[in-house]
């Protein structure tokens, strides 16, 4: 019933209007930019809201949330790897760049199951924000990670021959430089920047000056919304039609992945950082969400011998529609059931 | 009758999060100036449609001395070796101030 | 007097100070994307509120809808192409595509007409936002099958020496494909799938959710309704200049045309639909308006040998300002009269 | 204490979260043409709210507003210039093409000002609206005439060799007609087309239609503001890093020239428009401010042979960012002083 | 020095809401790929000036062997002689990887 | 076998304030049609980058018989030699038809 319920709110329908738009053929378009105007209100509207509350916040709770929030990002992606690599259903470099994107986080994920809570009536913690915030760039460096040990067992096992030379040989100067300014760039991140850029000055700024502030942040945040995922639809449906060339087996990581991902969240949110029902459902998706934004381009710049139509249409194709329909009311019954 | 004499374009397409790091090197190859254009297109790596700029392509465009040409040109191919997708063509053009494509960025 | 406090709508000024804006040649440009946003917005807003209505609608009235828009929608474009070859100020070709546009609809009219009801305190059915949905499309088929047939009279006729031969022959596969990719094209027109997904939306939507999404569809509509109109009004002036190469008469038929499909529309939504003076004013103004959205592409791509000035200066520079400004308030008159 | 507030009003905390995102280098990108839809949007609230207090005002005030309006715009640029010109740092064509930006106003300062009183519950008068339409353009016919002058006495003085004949032949038609073509440009300039026209629309709409725009116009302005002013953050930004390049005494008059204006637009605020503290701030803030969209590219067109960093860095990098942080509070502060 | 390769470089202009039409003869007639950038302009067909997004042009671009441009240029020229707005040009380029323009799209 | 005709392509970089007074000078100058094209780029009046829109550049593409070539860069070169920033060259491309290109704007 939950479920359904869900199914039945406006925002999933318009991403779900956005996919069907696209496989029926249908021109519309949306302007190339406009995803990215929405995304920066919607990120800029939930920071402001959320620093507000976090002024109030317990800096104990906030700090372990952030431990947290990297233990997650950093550990997510090793366990993706591990698994794609045992499947030897690709190479490694491909399950570097693949599993990098389920340490990070989707905004839009997140932000849905905020409407699907606050649809339901049910209550959160402010933490999971800060968390969002912190695992959007831990996961990129993990990818590296990753990505060097892969081009160094590959040169070792001599398997080599069909890549150039080049991409094999021990990390030089360059490429020391090249993977600072990919650290600079995860952590300097746009989303980032904006999401606790707005925390901070919802948390300073006067209660007045707020409230000038909140028919913009609140009032049209759900048909912002809205808008963003009918977007975000078509963007997911472009992606959908490629997963023939993924193959099935890889689009079952696409849904495996986030129900890991998800479980371990929730165990986090309920056990660890002992947040609410609510809290810890965010937790979860937060776990869950797969990165298509800070992440696809980290990696088309880092690790530029894995193809791209693969952790594309995982995370945006296959990940993001799974969580937005099915995957938020999974996740919120899961933590239900383990919190009673 | 103006002057008119030889100079080669570089024309450059790829993703777009590639431009930081082509600009970097007309830089370091003393070029004496770019241009960069939004685009979309398709190819061996597949569509890039520009869909809510997920997936935007960028057309680079520089001239460029011919003896400056192939120090660019390399760099372009180590790229190339590495795995990133460049679509490269050199076109010969004509121009009226040839000085003013021989001064590097740097020494501006 | 009721002509005149149209006038003075925020929306109808804005549309003026659009079209001066190009008059005096000021360099004020709106974003090329920005008229395609507010469009969807726009209908976003009036489908979610009308299928929120259209729940509790009478399903005979709304299929008696349906059917005559369907009518009005194929009968308009055949009166304005016999009208127009009987002049013979055009040749049939053009003729074709011209009348194609009287048989659709413009969105941007009839929100303008729904502010005008809106201001005046009328009140107004819901089932024209239906036939707004359904008017669309039909009339490219009517305007594709014209020109079909202008193409066999001219062929018939020998005076084809101007035209390149090719355009004469018989339709062969490669047409008929091409046919049925505009046929694809009409139905999934992005307008369409929009109006019609919010539609439903609205209609399944639980009222608690449809709640949130009010302040966004409800409160910034006028406001946005008002950019919009700017913005229209300096596409529409950007084809006013082009009217001299028109020629008068035919300026005279996009005046005309639109009172003729404006009575036609008046009486069907009197007489046949028996609806409000309200809901009879919308129908009229579906009647009275030109496309200028759909049709145009579609004609440039179905009917190539059109000249495209003739029939973007009639839908875009005469009959859209005409309706805005004084059609509009003219047929609500007309209702009003014949209603008593 | 006033300008501690200020720092920590949401908008001005968003500008410095613009300028920081650049100096950090994040990727945050606005799209290119965000800020223009803002504002269009800020412009045509301000001036819709304008207008509609303006159907009540007094006719001799609006009157003498105007014509104050017009001596600021044509005396600043020139006290501004004589003193570029003593201090011999740049060439007079430079110093003419600087100056006269700070005869016209930026519209961004004039709404950070509006906010800043509104947040400190200060009351102004509606004239300084007027006077912010009205001033956008006379400075830039000064900095014409000045670079006229300046080209006479470069020819005079036969230190022209570095710079090439042709610019320094006298005035042909030719340059007539360009002289032409950038006046009519200077006064239908966007910015002051939707300003002027919206004021319109906000006097003779009826305060029913103008209630249904309210929320359009007022609720989500704060909001929309604060985006704006994080993007020309960014947009200022950019510029401050070039001001090496400028040198240091050229910093200097960048916000010494604002401190000039506005004392001189306190005085004519205060002691010959005799209005209020609020409305003698605006007064001082338009005095203050510099413009950085009309102008600028009109003195590319009209001073090519100026060196545009010189003064885009002063009046985006320099003036822009030190009105908005602390010269509103200033003058804020100074006219209370002097008002008592 | 890096070998360069001769190709031709095909380049056409007009409306928008051809580029579906234009994508499938490039498919059809087995180039490797294209790219497209959003324009405005001027021409025979009056004023083209983007206001809006209602008359956008686009700009496409081509890369194509020798051999395989007739087959193009003569679908091009079909849809000239229906009364469609084409500018075209073809521009000699110089490649690094032919062989990368000579895998059809289809092919892919 | 089409047949294809030489005819030179005018291309032009410079910022987007500067487009009326190009197109004016086409107009005057027999061109028969210009595309224009949303730019970034960076050279010696330095950063051009679009931010915000505050720096945008254009490229502006004309194709001329090359017989009225000379006029139209005279008239550019007059505009440099004002202080204008405009980066210039032109190539030589073929056309499928001649006549389009030699038929004036003005006349149309
Ligand atoms: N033959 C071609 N002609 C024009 N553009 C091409 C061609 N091939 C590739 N491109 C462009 O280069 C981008 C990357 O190409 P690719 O690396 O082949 O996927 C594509 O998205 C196209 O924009
Ligand atoms: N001589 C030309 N040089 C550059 N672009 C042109 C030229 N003629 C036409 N165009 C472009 O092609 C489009 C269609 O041209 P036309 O079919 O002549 O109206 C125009 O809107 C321009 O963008
Ligand atoms: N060597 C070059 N290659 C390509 N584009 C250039 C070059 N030099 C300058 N440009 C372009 O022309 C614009 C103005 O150049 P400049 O006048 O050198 O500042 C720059 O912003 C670039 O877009
Ligand atoms: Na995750
Ligand atoms: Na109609
Ligand atoms: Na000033």
């Amino acid at each position: 019933m939950s479920s359904l319920s869900n199914l039945l709110l406006p925002a999933v329908l318009f991403f779900a209007l956005g996919v069907i738009a696209r496989l029926i053929k249908s021109d519309l378009r949306f302007p190339p930019d406009l995803a990215k105007v929405l995304s920066i209100y919607l990120l800029m509207s939930i920071g402001l809201h959320g620093g507000y509350e976090l002024a109030k916040a317990d800096l104990m709770t906030a700090f372990s949330s952030i431990i947290w929030a990297l233990i997650l990002g950093f550990s997510l992606p090793i366990i993706g790897y591990l698994f794609l690599v045992f499947t030897r259903k690709v190479n490694p470099l491909d399950a570097a760049a693949i599993s990098a994107h389920y340490g990070s986080v989707s905004a839009g994920t997140f932000l849905m199951a905020i409407a699907y809570l606050d649809n339901a009536a049910v209550k959160y913690e402010t933490y999971p924000l800060i968390m969002l915030a912190v695992m959007e760039s831990p996961a990129i460096v993990v990818g590296l990670l990753l990505a060097a040990k892969a081009r160094q067992s590959l040169a070792a096992h001599e398997i080599t021959s069909q890549l150039p030379p080049s991409s094999t040989l021990p990390a030089n100067d360059q490429d020391k430089q090249q993977f600072g300014s990919l650290m600079r760039e995860a952590f300097t991140n746009g989303s980032v920047v904006v999401l606790i850029g707005s925390m901070i000055i919802g948390a300073v700024s006067s209660p007045a000056s707020m409230g000038k502030l909140f028919p913009f942040i609140d009032e049209i945040f759900m048909g912002v919304l809205c808008l963003f995922l009918f977007d975000m639809g078509m963007v997911a449906a472009r992606r959908i039609g490629d997963f023939r060339q993924v193959g099935l087996l890889l689009c079952a990581f696409g849904i495996l992945m986030p129900l890991v991902g998800g479980v371990v969240g929730a165990c986090v949110g309920i056990y660890i950082l002992d947040f609410s029902v609510g809290g810890a459902t965010l937790v979860a998706v937060l776990g869950a969400s797969a990165s298509y934004i800070a992440v696809p381009p980290a990696m088309r710049l880092a690790i530029p011998e894995a193809n791209p139509s693969f952790y594309l249409t995982l995370s945006l194709g296959i990940t993001f529609p799974f969580n937005v329909v099915f995957g938020i009311p999974l996740y919120h019954a899961l933590v239900q059931a383990m919190a009673n | 009758m103006i002057a008119l004499y030889p100079q080669k374009l570089l024309n450059i397409i790829t993703i777009d999060s590639m431009e930081d790091r082509l600009v970097e090197s007309f830089h370091k190859y003393g070029a004496s100036g770019y241009t960069i254009l939004r685009a979309r297109g398709e190819g061996a790596s597949g569509l890039q449609a520009d869909i809510s700029g997920f997936d935007a392509n960028i057309m680079v465009k520089v001239i460029v001395p011919e003896e400056r040409l192939s120090a660019i040109l390399e760099s372009l191919e180590r790229k190339i070796l590495k795995g990133y997708h460049l679509t490269v063509f050199i076109t010969d053009v004509q121009v009226m101030t040839p000085e003013k494509f021989a001064k590097p960025l740097s020494e501006r």
